[in-house]
């Protein structure tokens, strides 16, 4: 069983690394289609075609695309991202502490937002056809139905303009507390979770529906089991598959998806590095970037596939 | 109050999607006494279960008890609160359901669910929960009982799950045990130790039982009472002595008269130039990984070879996962033979159903043994059945429900059944369902696995002459098989014993008196008779019990 | 309500921060790639130029100390004296040499190569002394020296993370695309400043957020909000708004080498088709200045009062439609978010086109890669022109025939000539004259339509005082850190 | 159950049974149908016109939602928004599902290779931005409604492919599929007939989900350049241009807030209450 688990993971992982490797290329691809080149783009409305020769050729920018791409590749085996196009500073520089914050922001968010919207997914699951049920299908549905940025924008005005409570920016270098830690994070914690939480809550109570009406909850049920241990003991066992999925789909956006929240709270993380770096055509940024978010993504479903897999003993 | 149980006048409705009210249960009253098991028999849908599950206080999915008291020990489980309910639930009253299979968690090891009851009612530490389960996972005769606690559920066979759905209900010390129809999925050979050991924790406990069955010699073993339901109606009721020696009831008598099936004629035109239908040879096959010999490491079909001519069936006996089923899917071509031949209709067949052609599918159907996985949960009845008209005939709508009107009868099903969903039919219903399907393709050959072990004797009885009658119309053949020896002599026109993967003998049913083989000699010996003192003055050979008894 | 603080006593302290609207990975501390508002706020606060153009428009000497021609083609210039770098290096005339050179190097990248093509060669004369001489006289040289891109950077200079400059406040931090803190620099040539004990530059680009950032009190300063949030603010204790109307325009081109440009008569009903006073009114919400189609705005010294806007007119424009046979005819419009309003601006025109039957079809483009893609290339498109101190500077970039960025294809050998002849005189009043009548051509001629020079609102904190509008932009032209001080 | 028992009441007519959650909600979405159809026939300004001197004007005889941040009239843009809300959300996501279920249970059913490069590349797609994504169509093939159709619909193909697959991989391994399968039964038939059935709900209910985030997209494509050019503006477009009107409560964002909020919140209680077809026909 044990090393059943261990290959499982080890196939998913050479598998994790194909498509990692058809995603860079699609993204190579991608970039090149688009039209302008660093070169011209940093030079913006100075662009005249002899600057743009002497930027291009002073960038090394002249050399085939393809080939700075492999040679971008050939550094990452050694473990060296590069060095930005747009401002020659090296890659990792530019991201590791937005990757810390990125990560910070989307952890803080999990531990709230997985939580609630699985308690709030399960309990209308339980409650299915109630008010309580209807009363989470609406609020979490009205809920992400407002846009990101009128959300944000109302956290703002209501919590930092007016009330005063909360700073509107998310200035993390001004986090010396842990109040501070709270205060700086609320906001932009609370604008995730609306966003991810209706997909997670929805999820859940769909799977955890299905579970309810095996006959192995109604055995439970006749063994004289609580209601909270019919669904956390036998329901949800067996609809974890979706529901990790589900979460892990939510999650994967926290790591390229948040630019919206990183714009109005002006918190540095990755996702508005990457548009910086699609707009420069910065391609060793674009492809460090491309290969972090598609490194979460892969990360997130994988464990989700392999928490599905570990959940059902007859798939183990 | 006198009575553990007093059921008065219950009335359980359905109602159906269309807000329409079914009664199923119609003023259902009985009585069962401390200690007292009291076996509830009829028709298959008369609503058995229904009731049954009626003493939790309990109605499935879509019916509810509309009327009539429900008092177990002094109260009435209709008017409880929910959470009353659930502290009766486990510990006053425990449940072994009908299809043990679905009816385990597949994420969570035996062990677990069989103690469950103690944790939820707190009754004993889990240390000593375990203790008690081990012990009763020995009395129920239950291969390795140290060790097969620690198993999933799939990972433990259809006979072994039923007996620890036993254990679980017994683990919590009830006052009254239902069991619904508990020894279905078991051989001959262990049904008798399951029996035995029921008998005796019962006995010891003081328990008082509800055992619902079709089997009547088993009833006859274990029953003090009888009450026979029909229609969701009592029938009759009285000591098992009594309805087997005199019932009163035509239906009681319908009932016992149908469990002594008429032994098969002697085929008319039996010598007539047969014909070979079906030969397979030397058939392997099995689960697991692949060797290198290009044979599987669990081989449950071991170089297996049969025949069956044109117009004769074939019996296929042997205990609780000796690989019946699977030789019925190798056959089928669902799991393809690791080794051999088989030879269909004259024409070598693909041993992968997927590479064969239409009509052969069609001129074999398969009856799988699990109606309740193998019908599509989110279909009526009538699309489930006229699939294969479509499919196989092209016939048109009309031309199709017409059949299907057709087959529901032959199958004895109402024809109002064909709205419904599986979820809304008894277990004998579904397994009439997935009958009538393999019937619509109007098959050479239909291999079917078990579809009588869910059937009352009227209704099973019905079944074998409805397959006698098309055998004798159309020629058809059949490969039954079942752990009821008596079906089988009844249609069978040879019996292939099988033991642990290989085909240990085959004999015709004129000489099941005689086996030579000792596991068959062990299996025909312990057929139940319809005698209530067959089992307690059972003897068999200690020797053959020892061999071939569970392991 | 648009408050300039009065100058009362500054007081030195405090710590300050600003936003401004956008920031990207390519930020930079090298003045000759400095691109965006961000940059030239780092780069003022790091750095000086050896001039700099005053609240009124006129050039004022900053690290220079005198700026001497006789023929307006060899300059010489005098450096002040005992000006340090950060790192403690005085500033000598070989760091001004180097300065101005590199943009002469197609590997800077300089923003201003163009501009600076024209200075042919440079020499340190002596320490404190430069010369420098240009291709063909240009009486403006002083001004054009006062861009932002021209500060002036320590000899040899390659690594400009640093931001080693001669400047009023040392860096401390500086995060491309996040944010920079300078601190005050000790030892500042300029006695008495900066007041501010720190400054700290970050961008917000969304409009809403900025203003909030203020008005929660996180921010004391929001650069360029957006007009509609001026009820806002200006309903608000404790903040006020700056407004400065430079050069800055967002104009439609149609290329006068292209179908439909080509047909004279569609340009000059295009002219009539813009309801200019709609354009301030509705769009730039009373924040701007009508235009007149040419770029010399009413902030310069030169601009002339006398071309006079012309006035909406759709029964004139559908005349000169149907003359050019155009009517009825779907004419793609490019706009992008890229120019400032120019959605918007699209938006009315098109609205205007569609009461007379003239099918403008707005087609909206990413903001990314506009100026690559669309801006000067596409018939119909627009652009946005960031205030330049010089009338030469304006004519010779836009509508020259031989401009590097002619947006309309613009070409008239009288123009060429009187360009060349305004910009070897240094004589003020004939050069005013030469450039009114220029102003009058481009109006009339060029495939330019200017609708409005639009205006720039500040928002901040009443607590900021020493804020004066600037002819170059807002921020006053991007140099207030070295000017502000807070209110105790 | 007891505890996973639908407790509305329902009403039957025509063979169907319905709740009245779900009726309403159809009704909802039917309103904004008609909206979308009829819209420029009853809007009251056209949607480019300036018609008030003033910007996020309040609601007021003659406008009556008030006016926009250029002074354009609410009512007529809110209206006419219907339109590219409705119609290309709807398209989108239909498309969206419809491939992206077909692919998963397909991927299912046969498995092998072809299971492993379809999840492969799809789990490729979709870990490219978006954003990057949008630019590329823009620049590869321009911009048209029917391209800003498709670009929502590929973005959101994975994300069904991918919960499909995961729900018709389960189904797939019942018995009812084998008996379909050594019927002979063809892939279509088993996965339209057999499979389709049994995750319908769960499906829908990601329909319903995915129709809000191409709600949501639509407007942030059309910033990128994609479809819609001004002065048509779907409602996403309305709220994100008038959000300066948050702070002054501006009818100009709340309103078609609020008609987004309408239509995904019926969309979705519809899909939790679809009708259905009565089974029971021997009353
Ligand atoms: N939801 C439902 N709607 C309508 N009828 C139902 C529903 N559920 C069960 N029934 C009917 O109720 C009757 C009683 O069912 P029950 O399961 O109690 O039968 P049973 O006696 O246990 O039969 P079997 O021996 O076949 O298991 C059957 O005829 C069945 O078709
Ligand atoms: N999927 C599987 N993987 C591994 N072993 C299996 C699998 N299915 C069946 N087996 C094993 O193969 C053997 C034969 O199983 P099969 O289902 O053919 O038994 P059977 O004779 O039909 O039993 P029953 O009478 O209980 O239906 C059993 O020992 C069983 O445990
Ligand atoms: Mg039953
Ligand atoms: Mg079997
Ligand atoms: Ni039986």
């Amino acid at each position: 069983m044990k090393s059943g688990v261990l290959n499982l993971v080890l196939k998913r992982l050479g598998i994790a690394v194909i498509t990692l490797l058809i995603v860079m290329f699609a993204v190579f691809f991608a970039t090149s289609m688009l039209p302008g080149d660093t070169a011209s783009i940093l030079l913006g409305q100075a662009a005249t075609p002899e600057a743009v020769a002497g930027l291009r050729e002073a960038m090394h920018l002249n050399d085939p695309a393809i080939l700075r791409f492999l040679l971008w590749l050939v550094g990452l085996l050694h473990g060296d991202l590069g060095t930005s196009y747009a401002n020659e500073m090296p890659v990792a520089t530019l991201i590791g502490g937005r990757l810390v914050n990125t990560m910070k922001l989307a952890g803080i968010t999990t531990l709230l937002s997985v939580p609630l919207a699985l308690t709030l997914g399960i309990t209308a699951a339980m409650l299915r056809g109630s008010v309580y049920d209807r009363t989470v299908t609406i609020l979490s549905i009205g809920v992400i139905s407002v846009p990101e940025f009128m959300v944000a924008t109302l956290a703002v005005l209501l919590f930092a303009v007016y009330l005063k409570w909360l700073p509107a920016l998310s200035s993390v270098n001004e986090a010396h507390s842990l109040t501070d830690l709270v205060r700086i994070y609320a906001m932009p914690v609370i604008t995730l979770t609306f966003v991810i939480s209706a997909q997670m809550i929805r999820m859940t109570r769909a799977a955890v529906i299905e579970t309810l009406s095996t006959p192995y909850v109604e055995m439970a049920l006749l063994k004289g089991a609580s209601r909270s241990r019919m669904v956390l003991r036998h329901a949800l066992p067996n609809a974890l598959g979706p529901i990790v999925n589900a979460v892990a789909l939510s999650l994967s956006y926290l790591v390229g998806g948040v630019i919206i929240v990183e714009t109005i709270f002006n918190y540095p993380g990755i996702a508005k590095l990457m548009v910086d770096a699609v707009a420069t055509r910065d391609l060793p940024l674009i492809q460090s970037c491309a290969m972090i978010f598609c490194l979460g993504y892969l990360f997130l479903i994988t464990a989700a596939d392999i928490v599905a897999i570990l959940s059902n003993p007859r798939l183990r | 109050m006198s009575n553990l149980v007093e059921v008065r006048n219950l009335r359980i409705e359905a109602k159906t999607d269309s807000g329409r009210l079914v009664e199923i249960i119609k003023g259902v009253s009985l009585d069962i006494a401390d200690g007292e098991i009291v076996a509830l028999i009829g028709e298959s849908g008369s609503g058995k279960t229904t009731v049954a599950l009626s003493l939790m206080g309990y109605a499935r999915p879509g019916c509810r008890i509309t009327g009539g008291e429900i008092n177990v020990s002094g109260r009435n489980m209709a008017a409880l609160s929910e959470k009353e309910r659930a502290r009766l639930r486990g510990t006053d009253i425990a449940y072994v359901p009908q299809s043990a299979a679905a009816s385990f968690n597949p994420s969570s090891t035996v062990m677990e669910q069989v103690i469950e009851v103690t944790r939820i009612h707190k009754l004993m530490p889990p240390e000593r929960a375990r203790q008690r389960a081990v012990e009763l996972f020995r009395a129920l005769s239950l291969p390795d009982p140290e060790g097969i606690g620690a198993r999933y559920p799939h990972q433990v066979s259809g006979g072994q799950l039923q007996r620890l759905s036993a254990a679980m209900a017994l683990i919590g010390d009830p006052k009254l045990v239902i069991f619904d129809e508990p020894t279905t999925a078991l051989d001959v050979t262990t049904q008798i130790d399951v029996l035995k050991a029921f008998k005796s924790v019962m006995r010891a406990g003081g328990v008082a039982g509800v055992y619902v069955s079709h089997d009547l010699a088993v009833v006859a073993q274990i029953a003090d009472r009888i009450v026979v339901l029909k229609g969701g109606e009592v029938q009759e009721t009285g000591t098992t002595a009594a309805i087997l020696s005199a019932a009163q009831h035509p239906y009681t008598r319908e009932l016992l008269a149908a469990f002594e099936p008429k032994p098969r004629q002697a085929h008319a035109d039996a010598d007539a130039g047969t014909k070979q239908l079906l030969r397979i040879d030397n058939v392997t096959a099995g689960y697991g990984a692949v060797r290198a010999d290009g044979l599987p490491l669990i081989r449950a079909v071991d170089s297996v070879s049969l025949v069956v001519e044109k117009g004769r069936n074939l019996g296929v006996i042997g205990e609780s996962g000796c690989g019946k089923s699977t030789l019925a899917r190798v056959i089928a071509g669902i799991h393809p033979a690791a080794a051999g031949d088989i030879v269909f209709d004259g024409k070598e067949l693909q041993r992968a159903a997927r590479k064969r052609s239409q009509d052969q599918l069609r001129e074999m159907q398969i009856v799988f043994q699990y109606a309740d996985t193998a019908l599509n949960p989110a279909k009526p009845v009538e699309d489930i059945i006229s699939r294969p008209l479509a499919f196989y005939h092209r016939l048109d709508r009309q031309a199709r429900s017409k059949r299907v009107d057709e087959l529901l009868d032959m199958v004895r099903l109402p024809r109002t059944l064909r709205y419904r969903h599986p979820s809304e039919l008894s277990g004998g219903q579904k397994q009439r369902v997935n009958f009538a399907r393999a019937l619509a393709a109007a098959p050479k050959l239909i291999i079917c696995d078990e579809i009588t072990s869910a059937l009352d004797t009227v209704v099973a009885s019905a079944v074998i002459e409805l397959l006698k009658e098309l055998q004798r119309e159309l020629g058809l053949s059949y490969i039954f098989i079942s752990h009821d020896l008596s079906v089988v002599e009844a249609i069978c026109d040879e019996i292939m014993v099988m033991y642990n993967g290989e085909r240990v003998e085959q004999i015709t049913p004129d000489k099941v008196t005689a086996p030579t083989h000792p596991y068959s000699k062990l299996l025909f010996s312990s057929v139940p008779k319809l005698d209530p003192t067959w089992l307690d003055g059972l003897v068999r050979d200690p020797e053959l019990v020892s061999q071939y008894g569970h392991r | 309500r648009a408050t300039n603080a009065v100058a009362a006593e500054p007081v030195s302290g405090g710590n300050f921060k600003a936003a401004g609207w956008s920031s990207s990975t390519a930020d930079t501390l090298d003045p000759a790639k400095a691109s965006l508002s961000t940059d030239y706020v780092r780069c003022c606060s790091l750095y000086n130029r050896l001039t700099f153009l005053d609240k009124d428009g006129v050039t004022q000497m900053e690290l220079a100390e005198s700026f001497d021609s006789k023929d307006a083609k060899t300059w010489t210039v005098k450096l002040r004296k005992g000006v340090t770098f950060h790192d403690g290096k005085d500033l000598t005339a070989e760091d001004v040499v180097f300065s101005l050179k590199r943009h002469l190097d197609p590997a800077v990248g300089s923003k201003v190569a163009k501009i600076a093509a024209q200075m042919t060669s440079f020499k340190a004369v002596d320490k404190s002394t430069v010369e420098i001489t240009l291709a063909d006289p240009n009486a403006d040289l002083p001004t054009i020296l006062a861009l932002h891109h021209f500060m002036i950077v320590a000899d040899g200079t390659t690594d400009f993370s640093k931001g080693n400059g001669t400047g009023a406040f040392v860096l401390q931090t500086f995060d491309p695309g996040v944010r920079s803190v300078v601190t005050k620099n000790k030892n500042y040539w300029k006695s008495g400043k900066p007041y501010l004990d720190s400054f700290e530059f970050i961008a917000i680009s969304d409009d809403s957020a900025r203003v909030n950032a203020l008005l929660s009190g996180d921010i004391n300063f929001a650069a360029a909000i957006n007009p509609r949030a001026m009820k806002l603010i200006g309903g608000q204790q404790g903040f006020e708004l700056s407004k400065t109307t430079s050069g800055n325009y967002t104009d439609l081109n149609i290329r006068l080498d292209m179908d439909p440009g080509s047909k004279a008569d569609f340009v000059a009903g295009m002219k009539y088709l813009v309801n200019r006073e709609q354009i301030v009114k509705s769009a730039l919400r009373g924040l701007g200045e009508i235009g007149n189609d040419q770029p010399v705005s009413p902030a310069n010294i030169f601009h002339n009062a006398d071309v006079k806007p012309k006035a909406f007119d759709p029964d004139k424009a559908k005349f000169h439609f149907q003359k050019a046979g155009l009517l009825g005819q779907s004419i793609p419009v490019i706009a992008s978010d890229a120019a400032t309003s120019s959605i918007d601006m699209a938006m009315i025109i098109q609205a205007a086109g569609a009461e007379i039957g003239m099918k403008l079809d707005v087609q909206r483009v990413p903001s990314d890669g506009y100026w690559d893609n669309y801006w000067l290339k596409a018939p119909i498109h627009f652009g946005n022109i960031n205030p330049r101190p010089t009338p030469d500077i304006l004519f010779s970039l836009l509508y020259a025939s031989n401009a590097p960025w002619n947006e309309s294809q613009y070409k008239s050998e009288k123009f060429d000539k009187l360009l060349i002849e305004a910009r070897g005189s240094l004589d003020q009043a004939k050069r005013k004259e030469i450039y009114g009548q220029m102003q009058a051509m481009v109006s009339e001629e060029a495939g330019t339509i200017i609708p409005a020079y639009i205006s720039n609102v500040d928002a901040l904190s009443s607590k900021v005082k020493g804020l004066e509008a600037n002819p170059l932009g807002g921020m006053m032209g991007y140099a207030m850190a070295e000017y502000l001080w807070l209110e105790a | 159950m007891t505890i996973a028992r639908a407790t509305t009441s329902r009403r039957s007519f025509l063979g169907h049974s319905y709740s009245l959650v779900g009726v309403v909600a159809a009704l909802v979405i039917l309103a904004w149908t008609l909206v979308a159809i009829l819209a420029p026939y009853v809007i009251p300004h056209s949607i480019g016109d300036i018609v008030d001197d003033d910007y996020f004007g309040p609601m007021r005889q003659g406008l009556w939602l008030g006016s926009d941040y250029l002074g354009r009239d609410m009512l007529s843009r809110v209206l006419m928004g219907a339109r590219y809300t409705v119609g290309i959300s709807l398209a989108a996501v239909s498309i969206a599902c419809f491939s992206g279920v077909v692919l998963g249970m397909i991927a299912a059913v046969t498995g092998g290779w072809l299971d492993t490069c379809l999840s492969r590349f799809l789990d490729a797609m979709n870990s490219i931005p978006s954003k990057l994504f949008g630019l590329v169509v823009v620049a590869a093939v321009g911009s048209s409604i029917p391209v800003l159709i498709l670009t929502l619909a590929v973005i959101y193909i994975p994300g069904a492919y991918r919960f499909a697959r995961a729900l018709a991989v389960n189904i797939n391994t019942m018995d009812f599929i084998t008996v379909a399968r050594v019927r002979g039964e063809s892939t279509v038939y088993l996965i339209g007939s057999e499979i389709l059935p049994n995750i319908i709900r769960p499906v829908l209910a990601d329909f319903g989900l995915r129709f809000v985030f191409i709600v949501l997209l639509l407007s942030g494509l059309s910033f990128l350049g994609l479809g819609l050019q001004p002065p048509l503006a779907d409602w996403g477009a309305l709220v994100r241009e008038n959000i300066g009107g948050l702070p002054f409560a501006a009818p100009a964002v709340i309103v078609p807030s609020l008609a987004i909020a309408s239509l995904t919140i019926s969309v979705n209680l519809l899909i939790d209450n679809l009708p259905q077809k009565i089974r029971d026909r021997d009353a």
